[in-house]
């Protein structure tokens, strides 16, 4: 339902994107692995309006995105957990979880409340703290909630491991799943192969702009390349 | 750095020289010479502060405490002290770039815009309520008069007389001034320290990898930069040799400079020299419109804010490279 | 000196204190959610000035209700300037400065057009309130503490819409993260325009409290405008809570200074104090508590 | 190359408009021309408009046959004015440009400001014009003719010195403590003064005179020109409790609001204000809370001077607009030199500035003569200062008792 076709983009006098294709098909995990730079954040926010592509196509369930700014695309679907959070950090995690529907009918507010927390129950005791001065992993709990009050259909996910502790990525993990299982259409970015491809259906493996592999995620993670090339350099690395 | 110069800086110069040589053997009367010569103290004034202001980046808003400072301290040493305005034009400049080092190391420590253009503006109204309530020394707002001209200067047989009045004497001395110190700022925005006001200005983390101590290089350019303004003022001083504290620290002066830098070219070593001419001029020509000035004043200012940010001096540099398909990437941060 | 001279000095000092925290706080809202420092704010006090001038004396119309519709003149004005002058700007290099230039020009724009279209006459507007409380030997007349009154209840009413309305969470919102605003959906554009307009009826409340013992001159805006930079960075740049407290703590310390030295160096002890703060405290006194 | 000549050409275009600016003459179909230099526009814009008023009906009535003439044949006269904008480094502008595209005769400036004619004064020596200043009235100018009267021998000032308030108001009280009017108490005075050289000359001239009899100056707070809250200050003054507390001011704003709240601090030293009840607007506004005020100087008076009512009506037909002090003061500088010119039988520059030397001639405020600092004199020969005092709705003079229309209440 979500597709990207041949998105161009600049930053000044840089091009960041190469003609960039990706789809996210209903109910679908989808990842972006892709090294440091390689452009992943860049996807998504062009795909969010939040970067404005100078070349190529957004299109959600076939129509055009190009006109609908950043603020009306969650009015037709979409969300996005950006990434490190990025709360309100001075307002309460109720405050940053209501104004997730912002863009929705103020009507239905108390009912995407409850269908979230039935989500993440664990917000429920911290919905008069101050955001900012929860941990990470609750952080990342309160942006996964203010993205879901948006009732996306596809949600633009970040980033959504960075800086969480083994156990914590577990949790998020999960949440996804459950998401998922929802009904919510995920398309999230992340650096560690093994990670992305476990998780998600698909994925696209990005690089210098360009995506040079995609397929399901199994596919990916038994690719020669992705192989050598990343689960190599990760395991190397720990050893 | 030929974003600031323009290309061959040197010719421009040249040129610039060769024109007010011909200025002088013109039949102007006493009125367009008067004119001519406060442009170029203003010029002056504008080159010093263009200096902070769009060379490094540094949005200040109070350069006119540092002419207020220059004109009435070498006036008050000329004036009480019996000195030769000669030697209390440097005096002048000197305790104004002593003045952009006490007010510089706050504002450099912090850096964040509001707080440069804010506590800049303060410091210059300080600067004018003081010489305001000093009135022993300075008569206040009644006017500080009887500051000396520049002693005379004798070739031979012909003397020649500057102040007010003396209108060919003061433009030709005001001119070398000007001269004087665009030509010291040429060859330092060419030599290496010019070049570290560029690499500031144009990206301070990269600067800061090269090693550059950007503290110590910023203050003296602030320090500078008064100095200079302190200079234009002390000249001004001794050519209209009567001060009041509004006329020379209030903010019709900010708002006249800024006006000149913004029409003329922020950040361009040219600027200065067009927007101060322009401005001036053209004001005078439109003296029959009375009310109507400083009317236009704002609209010209908000009009070459949208239009031709970069002023007259970045005209036609932007549409030749344009042409050539280079994308813009000039200017600097803004906090 | 005596008790009750001393409570009148507070007085004073809270009264002027009051003016300087309206005129501070609708600066601090603006360059918290915007980033914007708005040079033209001192103008939006004069033409409240004028605007209510002209409906109270000119039309004779009742005090209350020329103040009404002169506060939604005035925020509509200050809606206009942010959507004609500042908007278009914010998407350029190097806005920042651009934005001061502009205002700055805007500012002598509107004041050489005040004098055109008003003249330089200064004017004045009768007194709302009459009476005088007196209290032992402490002489207040009800018109000056209405200032201060209202101008709580101003504050207060404003604080009322940030904290605890969905305009006032939006505009939070876009304070504390502008990018992470706009993907919930929040439009800036809006938000801005409204944030200006409520500065601006901050400013203009100023102007109203403020004609009856001031008067109204195409220039009254500059000197209000240097005391309300003065009070935001006081209170920590963007801060509305800070701008407030610094607002009077300003009035109090010129009251004192007024009692102490003559008159004229007021100013010169306010503007000391600002920069003397910065070299000890960068961030403010109340630095780290934004919108 | 293209890149950068632009600026130059563009300097060389506006060279060539000054000039073309510069060169432009004006047609002389009169036989005298004389530039008047005041503040036309900025704050001060208003008595500037007066000045102009002023002088263009004494002008239009002396080309209009009008005039009281001293020869036979009065010549025709050319008004040419020019803004100062309150600067001094304008009026000097303006002066150069009356002197070199107007090719004025007499240069009559600044009409208001001190500082402006401090600086304008140099511009007699230097283009060998006659200038005489207007409404200025600081003793500064007049010290600087005396520091080098050779050099100034073509500047006159149409106005008395500061010290003429000064010996106004110490002769006044003088008088009322000696008949009881006011109560001399433990001598102490204070001053709220405008912040300008005319406030605060003003001051010093009062409390010099007053520090002689053995006063006390208790406080001199001095105020930005147009502030209305004295609020800070009265309470200050309060404290000090002075027997006598002099205001000065120009704007009739910062008058009004001053006595107001004078009234609501109900402070008990006698007041006396200075300057600003000549204003129109302060009688409008202030009657009730100004009532039993002293001021002074009451110089012009249509209400209860037949000859001010008179040439009230000539300015209301004129401009329509009432005629006030400054439009009276105007209107006689401008006679004053008219005269001078007259006399002179030409151009000539000294013989004009010693025709101005010599005049001894009654106008609307008072005889103009002229002393050894080439200023206007003042004193009941001359121009009189009176004190008056608001009573009911009206200002009458108590003194000098010998011009008094009433009696002190």
């Amino acid at each position: 339902m979500l597709r990207l076709e041949g998105i161009d983009v600049h930053y000044g006098a840089t091009q960041v994107l190469w003609s960039v294709d990706m789809r996210v098909a209903e109910g679908e995990i989808v990842a972006i692995m892709g090294p440091n730079g390689s452009g992943k954040s860049t996807v998504l926010k062009a795909a969010m309006g939040l970067k404005a592509p100078s070349g190529g196509r957004v299109l959600l369930d076939g129509r055009e995105m190009q006109d609908a700014s950043a603020t009306e695309r969650p009015r037709h679907g979409m969300a996005i957990v950006l990434e490190r959070r990025r709360l309100f950090p001075r307002m309460s995690v109720h405050e940053n979880i209501v104004l997730g529907a912002y863009a929705r009918p103020a009507r239905e507010t108390k009912g995407s409340l409850e269908w979230v927390l039935g989500l993440l129950p664990d917000l429920r005791e911290h919905l008069d703290a101050t955001a900012g001065k929860l941990s990470g992993g609750q952080q990342q709990m309160v942006a996964i909630a203010r993205g879901l009050m948006a009732r996306p259909r596809v949600l633009l996910m970040d980033e959504p491991f960075l800086g969480l502790s083994p156990a914590m990525v577990k949790t998020v993990s999960a949440i996804m799943r459950t998401i998922n299982g929802e009904g919510v259409a995920i398309l999230f970015n992340e650096q560690d192969a093994k990670l992305s491809f476990a998780l998600s259906h698909r994925g696209y493996l990005l690089e210098s702009g360009r995506v040079i592999l995609s397929g399901s995620g199994q596919e990916m993670l038994d690719h020669p390349e992705v192989k050598r090339v990343y689960l190599g350099v990760r395991e190397e690395a720990a050893r | 750095m030929t974003e600031i110069l323009g290309r061959r800086p040197a010719l421009s110069f040249l040129i610039c020289v060769g024109l007010f040589l011909l200025t002088l053997v013109l039949p102007l009367n006493d009125y367009v010479l008067h004119i001519l010569t406060l442009s170029l103290i203003f010029a002056i004034f504008a080159s010093g502060w263009n200096l902070t202001l769009g060379i490094l980046g540094l949005k200040t808003l109070g350069h006119h405490a540092f002419f207020a400072i220059g004109a009435y301290l070498s006036a008050i040493a000329a004036f009480y002290g019996g000195v030769s305005p000669w030697l209390t034009i440097w005096v002048g400049a000197v305790l104004a770039a002593l003045a952009g080092l006490l007010i510089g190391l706050p504002i450099l420590r912090i850096r964040s815009m509001p707080h440069v253009a804010i506590v800049t503006l303060a410091f210059a109204e300080i600067v004018r309520l003081i010489f305001s309530n000093l009135k022993d020394i300075t008569r206040g707002e009644l006017g500080f008069w009887g500051i000396p001209p520049f002693d005379p200067v004798s070739f031979g047989e012909t003397t020649i007389r500057f102040g007010l009045g003396n209108a060919w004497g003061s433009f030709i001395l005001v001119g070398l001034f000007f001269f004087a110190v665009q030509g010291g700022l040429l060859l330092l925005l060419r030599s290496r320290p010019g070049l570290t006001f560029a690499a500031i200005r144009d990206s301070e983390a990269a600067a800061e990898s090269l090693g550059i101590n950007f503290g110590a290089w910023k203050l003296a350019a602030f320090a500078l930069s008064a100095g200079i303004v302190g200079l234009s003022g002390a000249i001004y001083a001794h050519y209209v040799m009567i001060l009041t504290p509004t006329s020379v620290a209030g903010p019709e002066m900010l708002i006249t400079l800024l006006a000149i830098i913004i029409v003329g070219g922020a950040g361009r070593f040219f600027g200065p020299l067009y927007g101060a001419l322009l401005l001036t001029g053209s004001l005078e020509l439109l003296r029959e419109f009375g009310d109507y000035r400083m009317l236009l004043y704002g609209a010209l200012v908000i009009g070459f804010v949208f239009v031709a940010p970069q002023g007259i001096a970045g005209l036609k540099f932007d549409r030749l490279r344009r042409r050539r398909g280079h994308g813009t990437n000039e200017s600097s941060s803004s906090a | 000196m005596t008790a009750p001279l001393f409570l009148e000095m507070a007085i004073n000092g809270l009264i002027s204190g009051s003016i300087y925290a309206l005129v501070g706080s609708g600066i601090a809202l603006v360059y918290g959610t915007t980033r914007v420092l708005n040079f033209a704010h001192g103008e939006l006090l004069m033409i409240a000035g004028y605007l209510v001038l002209f409906f109270a004396v000119t039309l004779g119309w009742n005090v209350l209700l020329a103040s009404v519709v002169t506060l939604a003149l005035v925020g509509s004005i200050g809606a206009a300037i942010q959507r004609i002058t500042i908007a278009p700007l914010l998407a350029r290099e190097d806005w920042a400065f651009r934005v001061i230039a502009a205002t700055i020009g805007l500012s002598i724009f509107l004041q050489s057009g005040a004098q055109i279209v008003w003249g330089e006459q200064f004017r004045t507007l009768p007194y709302f309130f009459d009476g005088v409380v007196s209290l032992g030997g402490l002489r207040m007349p009800v018109q000056r503490l209405s200032i201060l009154v209202i101008a709580l209840l101003l504050m207060g009413l404003c604080a009322l819409v940030l904290y605890r309305t969905s305009l006032g969470r939006i505009v939070r919102a876009t304070a504390q993260d502008a990018e992470a605003a706009l993907a919930v959906g929040i439009p800036a554009g809006l938000v801005h325009t409204s944030v200006f307009a409520i500065s601006a009826v901050l400013a203009g409340a100023g102007a109203i409290l403020l004609s009856p013992i001031l008067t109204v001159n195409p220039w009254m805006g500059v000197s209000f405008l240097l005391k309300g930079f003065a009070v935001v960075i006081l209170g920590g740049l963007g801060s509305f809570g800070g701008a407030v407290a610094a607002g009077f703590l300003l009035g109090l310390i010129e009251a004192a200074s007024v009692m102490v030295l003559p008159t004229e160096w007021r100013d010169v002890v306010a503007f000391t104090f600002l920069i003397a703060v910065i070299w000890v405290r960068p961030n403010g006194l109340f630095a780290g508590r934004e919108a | 190359m293209a890149t950068y000549t632009k600026g130059p050409v563009a300097a060389r275009r506006i060279l060539a408009l000054m000039l073309l600016a510069g060169t432009a003459g004006t047609a002389q179909a009169q036989d005298v021309s004389i530039g008047v230099i005041g503040p036309m526009t900025g704050p001060a814009a208003n008595t500037g408009t007066a000045h102009r008023e002023g002088m263009e009906l004494a002008v239009k009535e002396w080309n209009e046959g009008a005039g009281d003439y001293v020869s036979d044949e009065p010549p025709q006269v050319e008004l040419v004015v020019e803004d100062s904008n309150s600067k001094p480094e304008v009026a000097i502008g303006a002066a150069q440009r009356l002197m070199t595209r107007s090719d004025v005769d007499m240069i009559i400036g600044d009409t208001l400001h001190s500082h402006v004619t401090l600086a304008l004064m140099e511009m007699a020596p230097q283009y060998g014009v006659p200038i005489l200043s207007a409404e200025p009235v600081s003793s500064a100018i007049a010290d600087k003719v005396l520091s080098d009267p050779e050099r100034y021998a073509l500047y006159y000032k149409g106005n008395y010195n500061s010290d003429g308030y000064g010996k106004a108001v110490h002769g006044f009280y003088s008088w009322a403590f000696e008949n009881d009017v006011v109560p001399e108490g433990d001598k102490t005075i204070a001053f709220v003064v405008e912040d300008t050289d005319y406030g605060i000359a003003n001051a010093e001239k009062i409390g010099e005179l007053f520090e002689a009899d053995g006063w006390t100056v208790a406080a001199t707070e001095t105020t930005p020109t147009g502030t209305t809250d004295f609020y800070p200050q009265l309470s200050k003054l309060r404290g000090l409790d002075p027997d006598i507390l002099v205001s000065v001011f120009t704007l009739a704003n910062s008058g009004i609001s001053f006595v107001r709240q004078l009234d609501e601090q109900a402070l008990e030293a006698s007041h006396m204000a200075i300057f600003y009840p000549t204003r129109p607007e302060f009688m409008e506004q202030a009657p009730d809370i100004a009532d039993g005020m002293f001021w002074a100087a009451l110089q012009f008076s249509p209400e209860i001077t037949p000859e001010h009512q008179a040439f009230n009506d000539r300015i209301e037909a004129e401009f329509g607009v009432s005629a006030n002090y400054s439009h009276a003061h105007a209107y006689c500088t401008m006679v004053v030199a008219l005269r001078a010119i007259d006399a002179a039988g030409g151009t000539d520059a000294d013989a004009i500035a010693s025709e101005i030397g010599g005049t001894d001639y009654d106008c609307l405020v008072g005889k103009y003569a002229f002393g050894e600092d080439n200023t206007v004199q003042s004193g009941p020969d001359f121009i009189p200062v009176p004190v008056a005092q608001v009573q009911g709705d009206a200002s009458q003079i108590i003194w000098p008792e010998n011009v008094a229309t009433a009696e002190p209440q």
